[in-house]
């Protein structure tokens, strides 16, 4: 299936992109940070990013969609 | 009506402060977060926040609704910026009145705390050696290269 | 320079505000006290502030660098308000900023609760049945006639 | 000796007045003041009341002078 991911911050320095489309057969976002995260080098564990599937914060056996547009968000700092 | 706003351009608290006017509030806690000129010892010259805007947006609302429930107040609103700030310009406003100021200044510590904690924005901090970073909730760099 | 002060016409908060720049400074919180329309389960109409003004301008003074000394601040700035006031009028105005909000929200409480204990100011409050009355420190009357 | 006394709020208006000046031989404010309450009818008593001499806080045992100023704090309700 097709999935499109937005990266932010210091996940985006390091994919070298705000967003990217991928083909993946990833089930759920753990199985796909780990996937894009070999690819990407990221080096923020599972355990520190949480998980947003289309606007809502999900867990990460949240079973994914052809079409889903997914974020990993690093640990933020607004304020 | 949203309670919960980001802004690409500088904040006006007087425009946001007309959300928080009741007859029947006796108290007004604001509180303003300001660029800093130093962070962690390092000399800091301007800084970029990055924003996921919708859910920045939907987990901004929740938290003020939730102050509603949780603290006696009457209103209750805030706006982060978003873009690129100097030293002194305003990255967040967050205003609630109450009928009390036991409650504003609680609901109000809460908020800032919660927008902390919760709101997808990133602060990427720009040092006077040339050197830039994003930064952890606890203001300490991340260090995501080896 | 003086912190504290007392106004016969209205504050501007802009203004007030201008005295706690400091490129320093990340956190600023304000407190305001405005009139409410009810006070113990009563109507309100409109109040007085009376102040023996010597004295409150050094007692506010003295609030507001003790403040200075307790807390980890940038600076602290308060005004308040005497003579008649209408619901929804500033009664009081308290800014301070500090490098950081722990102590901007630690120290802006106690100057508004050292202001309401110790400088000399007093209310009446007009209520919407006509009566009047000075009010105790916690907003109870004063019942002096027997 | 001749002493100046303001009245505020509840006091005033048993007093009747704002300020005042007197001809008295009270030797501190204790004094002075169970001789006002007593011809003002103020309700008060001395342990409510904080003192202020020129401008000063004092203890109800301070030494008054000729031509000092007085007053006598009712408690405060600002804020």
């Amino acid at each position: 299936m097709k999935l499109r991911l937005l990266y932010f911050a210091s996940l985006a320095d390091h994919a070298g992109r705000a967003e990217e489309s991928i083909e993946t057969s990833a089930s759920d976002p753990a199985v796909l940070y780990a996937e894009v995260r070999e690819r990407h080098g990221f080096s923020l564990g599972l355990e520190r990013v949480r998980v947003a599937v289309n606007g809502q914060i999900v867990p990460s056996s949240h079973l994914l969609n052809d079409g889903d547009e997914i974020v990993f968000l690093p640990p933020v700092s607004g304020g | 009506m949203s309670r919960f706003s980001l802004s690409e351009i500088a904040i006006d608290p007087d425009i946001e402060k007309q959300a928080l006017d009741d007859a029947g509030a006796g108290a007004c806690v604001i509180f303003e977060g300001w660029v800093r000129n130093h962070n962690d010892g390092r000399s800091v010259n301007h800084l970029d926040y990055q924003a996921y805007a919708p859910l920045a947006l939907s987990e901004g609302e929740a938290i003020l609704n939730e102050a509603l429930s949780r603290f006696k107040l009457r209103e209750a609103s805030a706006v982060h910026r978003t873009g690129s700030l100097a030293i002194g310009d305003m990255a967040v406003w967050v205003g609630v009145s109450a009928d009390h100021r036991d409650a504003a200044y609680d609901a109000s510590r809460w908020i800032i705390d919660e927008i902390k904690l919760r709101v997808p924005i990133w602060k990427n901090e720009h040092y006077a050696d040339g050197e830039s970073g994003w930064l952890h909730p606890d203001n300490t760099p991340v260090h995501c290269s080896a």
